[in-house]
């Protein structure tokens, strides 16, 4: 039951290695604006995983030919410090990091107004400063923060958070050990004001009946993770009405 | 940097109308239901210097599969297994849009999620590769090309993977005294040794519907696409959302039982053309 | 005679390793209208290579800098996929690539109408799917193939073949097997229609007077490649008359 | 190739002439002298991952530097050392103007000038880094990742770098029969050993002012820049002049003697944050 | 991919007319007839620290060549050969239509046949350059650079190749107890062993008209060129045509004539050269 | 007192390993107008460091959007052949060489005026044939005196040299040995008509009278320098004005 090389991942008890409960998040932290020059910015912790987000925009791109004549362009960067991961990580991207890029950047598309910003482009910059599991759902976390931050307007907020399969049993928020010896894990990331789902992916093995009640996990989640966004957020909006 | 597609021409929305009227009767404009590929044909050995090979059309999609079996290095916490490594190229003859250079993220996208639903469900048996220990095993190249797009790449790339890999055969080998590796192409130890089967089923959102198998010009009014990789016991082994929009809670599950049930016309596909091979 | 490393290249009977006479084509197949997307499209074989060659164009190129006032620009790109050859190779093109790309394109300026088509480009893409010597002539040979299937307009038809020395004796269309131990390659491509030779290259040592009874042995065959270039075309269009 | 900034916006006459005015008074902007440089705070061990880490503010310039210790190959030439190696990301959420992609000439200047400053001197101690002379030595990564930029990159980073290095800590190891080397992330060998603490000191001219410190606006408006590395003994340890204007005689005695007396104040904040940290 | 050149100024046809009524007389431009190279200049050991070079200036057109030797790994299939390998570079300052950048088709093209030209001749001994077989062999590095582009970079840089090979010599070594070997740069072997002499004549075909060296002026009105290797005994070692026209049947003979009446000119300027350099 | 490796630096009469005084260049040999395609070049030798220097310009750029409305925008490189090294070097820029390349541009930016040719670049390409010490500023000076070749005005002719630092002697224009021992090496570009040091480095450790003092040799020895360019600049318009 979840015992790979010697590490007791769930216990007799139910609990794992970290002492949460198969439904628990890890300590969460998040802050808007903590960059100057950054049109928005924010940082989102999830336990050890540090996630940095910046948005410049809607502002004017250097090659002219990517705008376009009804929206604006959103473009968003997935990155990893060299520092971030336990063995030094290149600072050129990986084809991990492309594809990420590209998952996230349509997990916002929905959201973002870009219909009001013609010819614009909106650029969400995503560093990864530490890495322990689940830095891509952070990362969208983080982004929704930011865009929210810089003012650009939006459909909804964003959250996000894995669901893993450790033994047969469904864990919400799974950090890197627990990935390492996951038999599946599923990242989701929804807007629930909108109610959709908009980044959905399964690496591993699962069956219907476990995506179904992964689902859910992981969406109660994220009901929270974006409640703790917008609290973050009214109170930077209070800070600035105070001054 | 991922940016939204800026280079693609605006569907009119007239064409979406058109699209939307006839799903709404259960047709679509090639006569298919809305939860059926289009036919599916598959030739495999059709490159006889690689290890094994298959040549896919899904409807107007076309894309080939060369699988190349060399000696290498295992990775450094896997010393005890070989090493599948899939890599996918929009070759520019293929379409009008593709061009040149090294794989865009569409190219990646596509690679890992075939690699990934390939290596989770571990259907090609790794253990079965080591030449030594720790240093020399087999590497399996599987080589994703694409030769005609008319949509779903996914699909008719998985299949391709997939026939390639199960018609393919390890090749024979002469170890010299210097521990030197010589690999001898001519001759099989035989078959390589595939435990699952997998496909994947593409499905599209195009307003309120769920299709399956789009065309290049279902593609291009979809809200989103989902890919779900399925193994011959029906288990899930791989899901990738694609695509700008978003599913609601409702849309998901039928978007998995869809999937799951679609997925048995091409294990037929695959079992038919394997056997005709066989 | 020809015999190196165990393996007999031309027999007593002046016989070649798979039983042709030196101056005897591998089986030679040509399919036009392949691809669906393409503007023109062929598959050339010449024995085990097996050669694709797609056209799309004129059209305009994304890259406006790049056109002619007075010409079409031609754009041709050789190619060899992954699992085409003995070992895999890796599909960042090869220094060799760039090279057959500019002799292939070189073989193509003198045939294709291009002042017809101002400020476009046409372009030629050459994927080699199976390599057993003879790719860039196969290659050449189809890309004529494909152009004229696109319907741009050409002085003329162009075939190609390799004579290669072996063992002193000079024979048609090598292939790989042959090429590894011949003395000299001596690839031809031609236009026979307008008495052209557009591609010449020598590859080895040869003397003046094998290059002329190499490029006899290469320009005969040349007009029979041709002659089945022009059967595969008429077969095609009496096909869409018929329809 | 390196070419004449041909993007940063014209600075208008009328912001040099305020800058000029202030400086004529002995004022900035900010309200510091011409010669201390802005509030340093610096927190250490913010990458528990790293082997040292630090976060740097110099006002509104923030640069993080990450330390990661590995496993490699000495160079052939110095058998007998271990190998440092500085890296600067120049990452697009520190500046409008700055854009995703390799390093550019700014930056490998940075990463260059940081690593020379640290090498001449023998900051770190490279003959402490040998596992098996010749063939496994610990090679010492620092790299810096601006964060925020509002002007002196170079005294951030060298800060950053420091602070990162003096708090790192070498990993413990295991050989194995086969001379194999495991590293053990979580286990420590103790310090790294570093045995010279260097700080540049970066002043602007501006006409005919030397300021230290400048932000962002200022080097926007100034005609060179020099950056002065000084280890803790006064001695220079590395220079290099930067952006398009030249320097008199006389100019060059001024910045060497305001840079070594203003290297004070940044030794200051770093024996403070370390003892803090201690 | 290889596109059609058009950054090229179009040649006014007055001008190509000037050109062809000169050829008719059998004259060109610069007082030369119509099958002799420029005056050609070749001076040897301009970079001391190469193991061989030289400096080729035909007409306005120089090229240098630099050999590095060095200590390598040889390919697989030939354990018992040492490496020879070409490499140009169209250095930015001989053209103004040359840019800084890896290498483009015209520079491969170039270092391909030159390379081509020396190795199927087996110009230079490679099993002479054997030090431990399987394991180490010489590399043989043969550097050109274009210094200056009037024309006819082909042939400049085959005189320029030879005559650095010929006058290179083969650096000594040690070899430790470890198996590793250290170069001895400054200790020689003795001559590098190159057994054949190979030049290339360049000819252009210009309306009817087939000249020898054509000029940079020649090449912009040419209609193609043809470059025909030619090794001391009179042997064609390789050939390439290269631009956008074709030649007939006749055409070939006649440019095979005269390629190997030209080369006798190549030759005795290299010997003369190189009996100079003793 | 620089003694390492075997070699002698200094011997106990002061003299260097090549017989030179502390204070003495190495020989220096200049040329301009070497090339001819360039609008203006120079070969400048200091000792067994040759260098070449090309420039092109004022010109239009191909990429029309790096121009700048008030001045021409220079650029430079400095690259290294693959033969000027003892070990071959690859020709790919190395960081180095892109440093460099930024050094010498700015060491030029203001002694060109650039103000006369707005919209137009002015392009700097300096080769360096043979390295043995004292490239870049090798490479300063060649490209001065190609600049002046070009018939660019200048504010000023510059010179460069280095200064060294070997067992605590300071040592004019260090070679390649000297370098490899050196406690310091002090790189030095100067313009003396205008009073202005425009390339000043160190690399390794000196206390800040020592620096003074170096700057004074340096100085001192540029002002030679930059006499042998106008000399060099004087003979070749003497002989141009005597055709």
């Amino acid at each position: 039951m979840g015992k790979k090389g010697g590490q007791v991942l769930i216990t007799e008890e139910g609990l794992r290695h970290d002492g949460r409960r198969p439904d628990e998040l890890r300590q969460v932290r998040m802050e808007v604006d903590v960059l100057e020059n950054a049109d928005g910015s924010a940082l989102v912790e999830f336990g050890g995983t540090k996630v940095l987000a910046a948005v410049y925009g809607p502002r004017e791109p250097i090659q002219k030919y990517i705008v376009l004549p009804d929206k604006a362009v959103l473009r968003v960067r997935y990155h990893m410090a060299p520092f971030s991961t336990s063995e030094r990580k290149s600072p050129a991207p990986s084809r991990r990091e492309v594809e990420l890029s590209k998952v996230i950047r349509e997990a916002l598309e929905s959201v973002v107004l870009s219909d009001l910003y013609p010819r614009t482009v909106i650029d969400v910059f995503i560093e990864v400063l530490q890495a322990d599991g689940g830095t891509r759902t952070t990362g969208l976390t983080a982004a929704s923060l930011a865009l929210a931050d810089a003012g650009i307007p939006l459909r909804a907020l964003v959250g996000a958070v894995a669901v893993g399969k450790i033994g047969g049993t469904l864990v919400l928020d799974i950090d890197e050990v627990e990935d390492n010896y996951a038999e599946a894990d599923m990242p989701v990331g929804a807007a629930p004001d909108i109610g959709l789902v908009t980044l959905f992916q399964i690496n591993g093995v699962m069956t219907k009946e476990e995506v179904a009640k992964g689902l859910d996990m992981a969406l109660n989640a994220i009901e929270r993770i974006v409640e703790m966004e917008k609290e973050v957020l009214r109170s930077k909006y209070a800070r600035v009405g105070e001054v | 940097m991922s940016t939204t597609p800026f280079k693609i021409p605006i569907v009119p929305s007239i064409k979406r109308e058109t699209y939307l009227n006839l799903y709404s009767r259960g047709l679509r404009l090639d006569n298919r239901d809305l939860y059926t590929p289009r036919r599916v044909e598959i030739e495999t050995g059709v490159v006889e210097k690689a290890n094994g090979s298959a040549l896919v059309s899904l409807g107007n999609t076309k894309v080939m599969a060369g699988v190349k079996i060399e000696v290498g290095t295992p990775f450094r916490d896997t010393p005890d297994q070989g090493v599948l490594t899939v890599h996918a190229e929009f070759v520019p003859l293929a379409s009008p849009t593709f061009e040149p250079g090294p794989p865009d993220e569409n190219a990646i996208e596509l690679a890992r999620v075939v690699d990934r639903s390939l290596r989770e469900v571990g259907a090609v048996d790794l253990s079965s590769l080591v030449i030594r220990e720790g240093e020399k095993v087999w590497i399996v190249w599987v080589d994703l090309y694409i030769l005609d797009h008319d949509g779903n790449l996914f699909d008719a790339s998985m299949l391709a993977a997939m026939a390639a890999l199960k018609t393919a055969s390890l090749p024979d080998y002469e170890e010299y005294e210097t521990g030197e590796i010589e690999v001898l192409r001519d001759k099989s130890q035989g078959p390589l040794k595939v435990d699952h089967t997998v496909v994947t089923v593409t499905t599209a959102k195009i307003g309120n519907y769920i299709i399956v198998d789009p065309t290049l010009d279902e593609e291009a009014i979809s809200d989103a696409r989902m890919v779900v990789a399925v193994d011959e016991q029906g288990r899930i082994v791989g899901l990738q959302k694609t695509g700008p929009h978003g599913y609601t809670r409702e849309e998901l599950e039928r978007v998995l039982n869809i999937s799951l049930s679609a997925s048995k016309v091409y294990f037929k596909s695959l079992e038919e053309a394997l056997a005709r091979q066989g």
